[in-house]
C-alpha cells in the first residue's frame, strides 16, 4: 500500500486498493474480463453492486471465481498465476487452444494488466527485463495484448528508484506494439491517444504539473469536452 | 446482470442487414436453426452472403430462403440434395453465386476466422481445380495451399440446450458447425430446446462457452426438416 | 448386383457384396476406418469375425453403429450420406474442425471410397464430371484423400458404357492426386505402385488379359513374391 | 478387439528412445502427468526435446527429469517458477535450451501438428523479440508472422477417466495443454485416475476422442506436485 510521496513527503495519490478499484469502474457489466496477477487480480473486489462481469482465466475456465475456502481447494483447479480459485454457476472449462482462440479472436471485452512500461504510442513491455541472467518467461502476456479489445494497464507512475514507466519509448523488450488504451496509476488514470498520453483523471491532491514531472513523455491536459467514455456499453461483437 | 434470453427468433434475427454475411449451421437437416431461418425469411433482409455447409432440402429453411431469392451467394461444400431442384435452378440462372470449399477446409477456415487467425496452409484440395489460383507452398516434403479465415456478421445455430449465459450443448451430429460458427460470428443467435439457469449445464460438459453467444431464444419444439418435406411444406 | 459379363456374355468376377467383402478382408483389427457412400458402406457388414473397426463419419461421430431400428432413430444422429445411424458404446460427437483434424492431421488408418476413375499413378476423380450443368459438391471428398493414412477404391472395372475406370489420366476433374493406394473392382484387386497399376488378386475366372483388355493403362502381372500386406498391423502413429 | 490398457507407467513409456521428443501436458501442477514423468525417469531415456508450458516446481515430475540431465531442449512458454531452480541452473550452463513460445502461439501450433496444418499466421509476438526473425505479412490492415504447427514422438498427459477405447475426460482446469498433445503425438500415453468400458463416458462429454489415444494406464491416486513439493521430496 505505497502511496506516492510529494516534495514535502505527504502521501499522495491512490492506494493499490483505491486504484484497482478506479479501473473497477470503468468495466461495463456483462464484460468479458481477464485480470493479470497483482493489482489487476485486485479488480474484482470492486466491482460496483449491481454489475457482472466473468472472468477468463487462460489455463481454460470462464467464469472463474474468489479463492476457495481453506481446505476446500482442487490443486487442478487453478488460475493462469497458479493459485487456487473456484468455478462459478456458468462456468465452463476448456482446453488451451480454445481458451487462446476466444483471446486472439477478439472474444474477450477487456484484459487488465501490469506494466514494466508503457509508451505514448501505447506499446506495452512487461515480460522481460531482458537482463542476460534473466530466465525468459513470457506465457499469455503476448496473446493477451494482441488480441483482446481493450487493453488497461494498472501500475505504480513510478519504478521504486523514481524512473517513470510511462515513456516516449520502452527500452525494456516489448510485450506488444500499440496495444494499450489507457493507464491507471497511483496519480491518475491517462489514455493513450493518437497525440500521446493524455490525462483523464488525476489523483485527488496530483495535479498535471506533478503528473507531468514523474512522466517520461508529454501528458496533454484533461480534453476539454469530457471523452466519450472508452467503452460506453459492452459491445455486442462475439 | 447477464441473460442473453430473447423473447422471439423475430426479435433475435431483426437487425440482420441487407448485405450481411450469415453463417447458418447444420449438416443437412441436423443442426439447422429452421425456426430462425423461416424468422429471417419473414423480416426480408436480402442481398445475403450465405455460408452454411449444405443448400437445404425440399422449401422449408435453408431451401426457402433461397427459393424467397435473398441470398446472393452460397459459400458451402455440398449444395446438391436429392429433393430440391431450388439451388440448382438460381445458380444455373445466375441468380446466386457459389464459392465451393472443401468441407474439412470449411470447417477450418471458420473455426480460423473465429480464433484470430487470417490464414493458414492444407493440403487438402492440391492438385484438383478447387485449389486453382491459389497460393502454394512447399513444408518438408509436401505442397499445400494456403486458405482464409472466415468470419460473419451473424451466427445463427441450433443447440439442445443453453443456459441464459450462453453456454451450450448439442444433440448428436447436430454439433457439426454450431460451435465453430458460434466463433466466427460477430453476433452469434441460438435457438435451443431447452433453456435453463447458469449452472444447470455441467461445466465439464459445455461445448461452447457463453462468450461466444449474443443471443439465446427458447424454441422448444424445433421443426424437423426431413418431416416438413415429407409433408410437402412449403415456406412462408 | 451387376457382374462383368464375359464375351461369351456369361456373368465373370465379384458382386457388389463379394468386392465390399474382399475389402472387408484387407482391414486390420482395430482399425479406424471413413467409409464412403455406395459399395464402401457395404464393407462394414463383411468384417470377418474377431476383427472389431470403428467407424468414423466426417460430419462428427467415432464410433458409428448400423442403422437404427425403424422408428428408433434420430433425424439429428446421420452420416455423411445424410442416413440416420445409430451410435455404440464408446462413441464420440464432435465438430466439424475435431472431425477434419482427426482426417487431415494422419489420425484414421483408413478411407474406402469410391470413383469415377482412378490413374496408375493413384490420382482419383470422383466428385464430379466437369459438366457446365453439373451443380458442383464436394463434400468431405478432398480432405479424406488428402488426410486418411490409407485410400482403398472400390469400384467396377468400367462404366456402364464399357469404358475403363483405371486409366492412363484421368480425364474427369481430380479429388486428390497420388492418393489412391489400392483399386477393388468387380475384376480384381490392384495396387497403385510406383510402376503403375499391378495385379495382386484377380476374381475368380478372370485372367490378366481380361483385366488387361478393360484397363486403360498397362496392369503388371501379380509380383513374384507375394507383397508385403498393404496394412500388415495397425499402424501406432496416433 | 480394441484395449489400449497398457499394465504400468513403466510399460507404457517403454519405448521412448534416446533424442526423442516428447509432449507433457500441464499448466502448473494441474494436469501433469507425474508417475509418466518418473517411469521416463527410470526408464532412462536422454537427449530429449520436451514440449511443455512450464518446467516443473520443486524436484519431482517435469523439474526432475530436468535435473536428470534428460533434457536437451525445452519448448515452452513460461519456465520460472517460484520454488525451482533446476532449468535456471540447466539454462545458464547451456546444458538445456530453451525455445520460448507465447502461450497461445504454443497452443495453436500443437493443435495445428495435430491437424495437419504445416503453418498458420498470428498477430501474437509482432514487434516483439519474439517474432524477430520469423516471417512476416500483411492480411488487411494487420500485421502477423508465421507460426508452424508441432508434432511430437509421444505425447505424456494425464485424464480424470479413459475408457479401453482411449475416450477421455479431464479434471477441470487439468484440461489445458491434454487435448491438443493427444493430437500431436504419435504415440499418446495417458495417465486416467479412473479406467472405465467403453460406454461409461457419456460420447456427448468425451473430450478426447479414442482416436487420438495409444495407450492408458490406471494411476488411481495420482500424486499432487505441491503436496510432494511441500513434503520437500525429490525423485528418484
Amino acid at each position: 500500500m505505497t502511496r506516492a510521496a510529494s516534495e514535502t513527503g505527504q502521501v499522495l495519490g491512490w492506494t493499490r486498493d483505491e486504484m484497482a478499484a478506479r479501473v473497477a469502474q470503468d468495466i461495463p457489466d456483462g464484460s468479458y474480463v481477464n485480470l493479470g496477477i497483482g493489482i489487476p487480480e485486485l479488480v474484482a473486489r470492486f466491482v460496483p453492486e449491481g454489475r457482472e462481469l466473468i472472468y477468463h482465466t487462460e489455463n481454460g475456465l470462464l467464469g472463474m471465481g474468489p479463492s476457495p475456502a481453506p481446505g476446500r481447494g482442487d490443486p487442478e483447479l487453478i488460475n493462469a498465476g497458479k493459485r487456487q480459485v473456484t468455478a462459478i454457476p456458468g462456468a465452463s472449462f476448456f482446453h488451451q487452444s480454445d481458451s487462446f482462440a476466444m483471446i486472439r479472436g477478439g472474444h474477450l471485452d477487456l484484459c487488465v494488466l501490469g506494466a514494466m512500461q508503457v509508451s505514448q504510442q501505447g506499446d506495452l513491455a512487461n515480460w522481460s527485463t531482458g537482463a542476460d541472467d534473466d530466465i525468459p518467461a513470457v506465457g499469455g502476456a503476448m496473446d493477451l495484448v494482441a488480441g483482446v479489445k481493450r487493453i488497461f494497464v494498472v501500475t505504480q507512475h513510478c519504478t521504486r528508484t523514481g524512473e517513470p514507466k510511462l515513456v516516449e519509448r520502452c527500452t525494456y523488450p516489448l510485450t506488444g506494439l500499440r496495444v494499450v488504451d489507457r493507464v491507471y496509476t497511483d496519480l491518475a488514470v491517462i489514455d493513450i491517444t493518437p497525440a500521446g498520453f493524455r490525462l483523464v483523471e488525476p489523483a485527488p491532491g496530483v495535479d498535471l504539473d506533478l503528473i507531468r514531472a514523474r512522466t517520461g513523455a508529454p501528458v496533454l491536459p484533461v480534453a476539454p469536452i469530457p471523452p466519450i467514455a472508452l467503452i460506453a456499453e459492452r459491445s455486442t461483437d462475439a | 446482470m447477464i441473460d442473453k434470453r430473447v423473447a422471439s427468433p423475430a426479435a433475435a434475427v431483426a437487425d440482420i442487414h441487407d448485405g450481411a454475411t450469415v453463417m447458418i449451421g447444420g449438416f443437412g437437416e441436423a443442426g439447422s436453426p429452421i425456426e430462425l431461418i423461416h424468422a429471417l425469411i419473414d423480416q426480408e433482409a436480402r442481398d445475403l452472403t450465405v455460408i452454411s455447409n449444405n443448400c437445404g432440402s425440399g422449401e422449408v429453411g435453408l431451401a426457402a430462403l433461397l427459393k424467397a431469392r435473398r441470398v446472393a451467394k452460397m459459400i458451402c461444400s455440398f449444395p446438391r440434395t436429392a429433393n430440391s431442384t431450388v439451388f440448382p435452378g438460381l445458380y444455373r440462372s445466375g441468380y446466386t453465386r457459389l464459392e465451393l470449399v472443401p468441407q474439412g477446409t470449411l470447417a477450418e477456415r471458420i473455426r480460423a476466422g473465429g480464433a484470430g487467425i487470417p490464414a493458414f496452409y492444407t493440403p487438402t484440395a492440391v492438385g484438383t481445380p478447387l485449389g486453382e489460383g491459389k497460393e502454394h507452398r512447399r513444408f518438408g516434403d509436401r505442397e499445400y495451399l494456403m486458405e482464409h479465415g472466415l468470419t460473419a456478421d451473424f451466427a445463427l445455430i441450433k443447440a439442445r440446450r443453453a443456459d441464459s449465459h450462453g453456454n451450450l450443448v448439442y444433440n448428436r451430429t447436430a454439433r457439426n458447425f454450431g460451435p465453430l460458427m458460434a466463433m466466427a460470428g460477430r453476433i452469434t443467435i441460438v435457438q435451443a430446446s431447452d433453456v435453463v439457469p447458469p449452472g444447470d449445464i455441467d461445466p465439464e460438459a459445455v461445448v461452447t462457452p457463453g462468450i461466444f453467444v449474443d443471443r439465446v431464444v427458447h424454441v422448444p419444439s424445433p421443426a424437423h426438416e426431413s418431416e416438413l418435406v415429407a409433408a410437402g411444406a412449403s415456406y412462408p
